[in-house]
């Protein structure tokens, strides 16, 4: 019973999206709402069983974690955010966030978007055995990145025989490349129909198994 | 200017029109399916290949590591990889890296087991062959022989029987899945105690058989997310177990070098991957017919067909309209 | 204590995570370890802001009956209902975050369903953007088409009826080209990152602190 | 080859055990604590006597449920570049590999005494080589500083476990104070920071410094103007990231530059937020910008304000706006994920201008094929720089572009070295490989 209401409820809410299609209505209207709310209340419940019970209270009261009150307390002055004469305390936990955040985050980048980058483009344009397409291939690759690097110079105008055809071929590899990961997209995203339809039509009305 | 005024038309059409296509597409060829040959890729006969040499004697990890959201995609590759290890008997232990996947394990093994549908296999649950158990028979062949011994018979249009805790056992999910993993390469127990239903998973024969990662053979795991590669960090880095991918198509191409240095045995590659998966199933006599993904595979080339169509008849619309010599560029280019 | 404190934090805290990357001695795993506990809890926080936020927007619509002021309603009764069915209501009357109560039901069958179902006009959405953007404008306009239309085909079954030919140029425009623009990308996008990290933690980029500029 | 060795297992064993002892004073190893010439065997299933018939098992053959050849000795080191957690094993294997499946490796603190407190902390397959890093298992962590001792056992296909001898660790684990590995990372990193301040200090001394004009840039004033003269309102959505991605960062701060405009203009801004904290920096952003505008009253506390931090139904509200409110200029500026085709797409059908910049790689075609606009993933942080109208700023991308040159130039370089390799056949290439290489597992 439970699960054939549920189903029921899930597939009106299913043609209450896809309503939208043809227009914008009170159906869809009442869905956006309903699940703005829900996936707030529920992202709610999320963070209070697995972080604050789990992270902060029981290790606090029952493990004796008294330093986990501070950033308890930092996270707290968020609520200072309503009270506008102390509102800028907010900005302590956001900087602390922001901070460590950054500090996290350049050696990853250097690591990961430039020398792991750098280092796949230093490759040779051809060893034995390797077949011809391969070997146009490593050309394409590194001259298609050198141009499209030249695209994103910013301190030099698009001008040249060096920037300017330079930064032309660039964004000939860009757009070569974007419209295969468009295409390439297209498949995965025909797939996300296949399984609302086989929840429809096999879920909901038993015309398929 | 009539002429024009059609290609105009035919240019601005309402695009209700192509998502009412899209949608009828999709409808119909489920219904009807034309059946286009899958050819099939190494990166999935490997897996295949690998299953098939498995015996009772071996066992299996299926991960579902996905949300419903990608059901479509996740779950073919799944139920085709469960239908193959309850085909030769491999023990299959089931999984979850997200909480949702719990729920869609549970929806494979139903469907893998549904009396309603010709070539199912017959479930027993772990409580009804419990006497066989106390009486000490855990071997699959002794348990069958007991069971039909009793009365029971296999249904029509069953393969088989699969007794819960000896052909399967759903242990589902828990959080900080990764630890999970590094916990089970010494003990399966010790992290999952209980299984999805609160069976003590230490009476399984199965688990008696299989007591930690390391006495497993082999690990699909069908994710929607990064999270498959904690199935390599630690499961397969720390103690060699063979791992297989089932991913959905728009990660495929980010794990290709994982199987070039050896990683992973093979790829099931979104709903293609899938569709080999049960063309190689049906090749070698292991199921009757192909299943839902082969089937999604004709809405998938038709779909592809009317997009391309539509860019077809955009384009000749532009050019016959005249529209190429008097419109301003827009955008970059 | 307005601007200077929070800037001092940012760069306290910058340099420390950075020095702390370098240093695989077990202090410098205890900041790390400390840390990795600390962010989600204060991250946690956080949500109390966003509640504030739509709550305080949702009752102004209803106080002032704006439009539409009715799906208000819609909004913030799950928003506390499911906190409330969860954590307060006991299980015999629908409780509880097991299945079966209140809270499990409105997410598996109404948020999982509303969110797939969003997902999937995705693929209504990319045959209308492939018609209308896909023509031929100009030669730029070109090759974005054909490597669309190429990996498209060589994608599905069907596209083999045209030989192994077209498959095989949808993965190479896919390995090489394809990667080259990304690599690219990134390498700029890597490089303008580092720049931000830099001047956020040295104060140089303050804009987060909230005032333009100053 | 192999079979040579069958015959002569025992002799070997014989001739080892010397050359263990005489390799004691080098390595600390402690004799076992019961009887170094005869296996331990800790399965009941196999009997003492069978034990005492080891040696003789080589020669012959037939004798049924042979014992099996013992490890020698085990060598720890103290692993490089970690924080005294682990230890580098490694051990002699049996000299006469018959009916060994596995080795597994016991571990315990040097003082402790009793069968107990051995656990088993790696099981290596007779294949594999016999070394592998300790300390990986959470359940059996090294404590930094602790005397570990080691014992080996041989494990036959059966489970039973014949015992080498008990070795004292030479070595206690300690962390380093430095990661030999990441020293690239660490050049590279100070290289940048050199370069940026470097170009900060040119910009502050004030030499003009020439930028390129992006495309977007110039279209964001004209798409508030034409929602002005439309009388329609502007939707500006910052992504769908946390406010330490650097694309929010960058979008924050285009949007203080539009909510200026806006607030001049007196247009109305919607401004829906997926992340909590973003939402308060964007508010107080927004407001900041109406009170530089020298319109602090007109801004409507209602227009910045948070949907919900779940994707998909965020991407539902923001649709509801685009068809309800219908504005006549979207701004798509951040970090997206696959909504991006979604609001893109809506937003184009409710007629509207839309101007996209993102640094997500994948979601950006689909941002170039529906909008109007599309700032390329550092032009998005260029823009706001340009925007910001700050010395440091710019110096900031003149300092990038050096960063690019230098890049660059390495790609040429190799470029030419493997032409180099191809035609002279040297190595050269592997040797610029070798520099820029850095290690995926830390």
């Amino acid at each position: 019973m439970y699960d054939t209401i549920g189903i029921w409820v899930g597939a009106l809410f299913t043609l209450a999206i896809y309503s939208f299609l043809y227009k914008e209505n009170p159906v869809y209207r009442l869905a956006e709402h309903l699940v703005v709310g829900i996936s707030m209340g529920y992202i709610i419940v999320l963070i209070y069983n697995t972080v604050i019970l789990p992270k902060l209270l029981e290790p606090i009261f029952g493990g004796n974690h008294w330093l986990l009150i501070i950033p308890g307390l930092l996270g707290l002055l968020y609520i200072t955010r309503f009270i506008p004469s102390i509102a800028w305390l907010s900005r302590y936990p956001i900087a602390f966030v922001m901070g460590t955040g950054m500090g996290i985050g350049f050696p990853l980048t250097m690591k990961a978007y430039v020398l792991r980058q750098l280092e796949a483009a230093v490759i040779p344009l051809y060893s034995s055995g390797m077949p011809w397409h391969e070997v146009l291939g490593n050309i394409v690759m590194i001259f298609g990145t050198l141009a499209a690097l030249i695209y994103f110079f910013f301190s030099k105008p698009h001008k040249g025989l060096f920037f300017g055809t330079g930064s032309k071929i660039g964004i000939w590899v860009i757009m070569l490349g974007f419209g295969a990961t468009f295409g390439f997209t297209v498949m995965g995203r025909i797939s996300l129909l296949i399984g609302r339809i086989q929840y429809l039509m096999g879920d909901w009305l038993h015309i398929i198994e | 200017m009539g002429a024009v005024n059609i290609w105009e038309k035919m240019l601005n059409l309402d695009r209700r029109w192509i998502f009412l296509g899209i949608g009828i597409i999709s409808i119909v060829f489920f219904l009807v399916g034309f059946g286009m040959p899958v050819t099939t890729t190494k990166e999935v006969e490997n897996i295949f290949d690998f299953v098939n040499e498995l015996g009772p004697d071996d066992a299996i990890f299926i991960g579902f590591d996905f949300a419903p959201g990608t059901q479509a995609e996740n779950m073919p590759m799944a139920v085709a990889v469960l239908r193959h290890a309850f085909h030769n008997n491999i023990p299959v232990f089931m999984t979850a890296i997200v909480p949702l996947g719990q729920g869609m394990a549970v929806s494979a093994l139903n469907y893998v087991t549904d009396p309603a549908i010709d070539g199912h296999y017959e479930r027993v649950l772990f409580e009804d062959w419990a006497d066989y158990r106390e009486a000490g028979i855990t071997n699959r062949e002794d348990i069958i022989a007991a069971w039909e011994r009793d009365g029971n018979v296999l249904p029509e249009g069953a393969l088989g029987w699969v007794f819960e805790g000896r052909d399967y056992a759903l242990l589902g999910y828990l959080p900080l899945f990764h630890l999970v993993i590094l916990g089970m390469t010494n003990s399966i127990e010790t992290q999952f105690p209980v299984d999805y239903h609160g069976n003590p998973i230490g009476e399984m024969p199965m688990l008696k058989e299989h007591k930690s990662l390391r006495d497993v053979d082999l690990a699909v795991t069908n994710a929607a997310s990064g999270a498959c590669t904690y199935w390599i960090t630690y499961a397969r880095e720390k103690i060699g177990l063979p791992i297989a991918f089932g991913v959905t198509g728009v990660m495929a191409t980010d794990y290709y070098p994982y199987i070039q240095s050896g990683q992973i045995i093979g790829q099931m590659g979104g709903l293609r991957g899938a569709a080999e998966y049960e063309v190689l199933l049906q090749e070698n006599g292991i199921t009757a017919t192909t299943d839902k993904a082969f089937r999604g595979m004709d809405v998938q080339s038709a779909e592809h067909i009317f997009i391309i169509l539509l860019i077809v008849i955009g384009n000749i619309a532009y050019f016959a309209g005249g529209f190429h010599k008097k419109t301003r560029l827009k955008g970059r280019g | 204590m307005k601007r200077t404190v929070p800037l001092m934090i940012v760069m306290v805290g910058g340099i420390l995570m950075i020095i702390q990357y370098f240093i695989p001695h077990q202090y410098s795993l205890i900041v790390f370890d400390n840390y990795l506990e600390w962010a989600p809890i204060v991250g946690a926080f956080a949500l109390i802001l966003g509640v504030g936020s739509l709550t305080r927007l949702h009752s102004h619509k209803i106080r002032r009956r704006a439009k539409n002021w009715q799906y208000s309603w819609a909004v913030l009764i799950p928003l506390f209902g499911m906190p409330f069915f969860a954590l307060i209501m006991p299980e015999s009357l629908g409780g509880g975050t097991d299945v079966h109560g209140v809270h499990d039901f409105l997410f598996m069958h109404v948020q999982v369903p509303i969110q797939a179902t969003m997902f999937s006009l995705l693929a209504f959405y990319i045959a209308s953007a492939a018609f209308r953007a896909f023509r031929a404008k100009s030669a730029l306009a070109t090759v974005l088409l054909l490597a669309a239309v190429v990996v498209m085909l060589g994608q599905v079954p069907i596209g083999a009826i045209f030989g192994r030919w077209l498959p095989e140029t949808g993965l190479w425009i896919l390995r090489y080209p394809n990667l080259a623009a990304k690599r690219a990308i990134m390498l700029g996008v890597g490089f303008g990152m580092l720049a931000t990290n830099l001047k956020i933690i040295f104060g140089v980029e303050r804009n987060w602190l909230g005032g333009a500029g100053k | 080859m192999r079979k040579n060795w069958i015959g002569i297992p025992a002799i070997m064993i014989l001739l080892l055990l010397p050359s263990l002892s005489v390799a004691q004073g080098d390595d600390e190893i402690l004799t076992p604590v019961d009887d170094n010439l005869s296996a331990t065997v800790a399965d009941n299933s196999v009997t003492p006597d069978e034990t005492e018939l080891r040696p003789a098992a080589g020669e012959q053959l037939e004798e049924p449920d042979p014992g099996l050849d013992i490890p020698g000795i085990v060598t720890v080191q103290n692993k490089p570049n970690d924080a005294g957690d682990q230890l580098i094993v490694s051990f002699e294997p049996a000299v006469n590999s018959e009916g060994i499946v596995t080795y597994n490796i016991y571990r315990h603190i040097a003082e402790e005494e009793g069968e107990d407190t051995w656990n088993l902390v790696k099981i290596v397959l007779a294949i594999n080589p016999p070394e592998f890093i300790d300390g990986y298992d959470p359940e059996y962590p090294i404590e930094p500083g602790v005397l570990y001792e080691y014992r080996v056992a041989s494990v036959n296909a059966d489970g039973d476990e014949f015992f080498g001898p008990v070795c004292t660790a030479e070595v206690v684990s300690k962390g380093e104070w430095f990661h030999t590995d990441k020293t690239r990372v660490l050049i590279a990193g100070l290289l940048f920071i050199l370069l940026i301040f470097y170009y900060f200090g040119k910009a502050q001394r004030g030499t003009k410094m020439y930028l390129r004009p992006i495309a977007g840039i110039e279209a964001i004033d004209e798409a508030i103007g034409r929602a002005t003269e439309m009388g329609k309102p502007i939707l500006y959505v910052p992504g769908i990231s946390t406010i330490s991605d650097v694309a929010t960062i960058a979008s924050i701060t285009i949007l203080g530059r539009v909510a200026k405009k806006i607030a001049e203009y007196q247009t109305r801004l919607i401004v829906p937020n997926y992340d909590p904290i973003v939402y308060t920096v964007a508010e107080e952003v927004v407001k900041q910008a109406y009170l530089e505008a020298g319109r602090p009253d007109s801004y409507d506390p209602d227009s910045v304000f948070f949907m919900t931090q779940s994707q998909f139904a965020y991407v539902a509200g923001v649709n509801g706006i685009m068809m309800r409110d219908k504005p006549a200029t979207n701004f798509y500026l951040g970090m997206f994920y696959a909504e991006s085709l979604i609001l893109a797409e809506t937003g184009s059908l409710s007629g509207a201008i839309q101007i996209a910049g993102t640094d997500a790689v994948t979601q950006l075609p689909f941002f170039i094929t529906t909008c109007d606009y599309t700032l390329i993933g550092e032009e998005l942080y260029a823009a706001s720089a340009y925007l910001g109208h700050e010395p440091k700023q710019i110096g900031a991308v003149k300092g990038q572009d050096a960063c690019k040159a230098i890049i660059m130039s390495l790609i040429t370089l190799a470029l030419v070295l493997g032409i180099l390799d191809l035609v002279a056949n040297t190595h050269t290439l592997n040797w610029l490989r070798d520099l820029v290489t850095v290690s995926i597992v830390e």
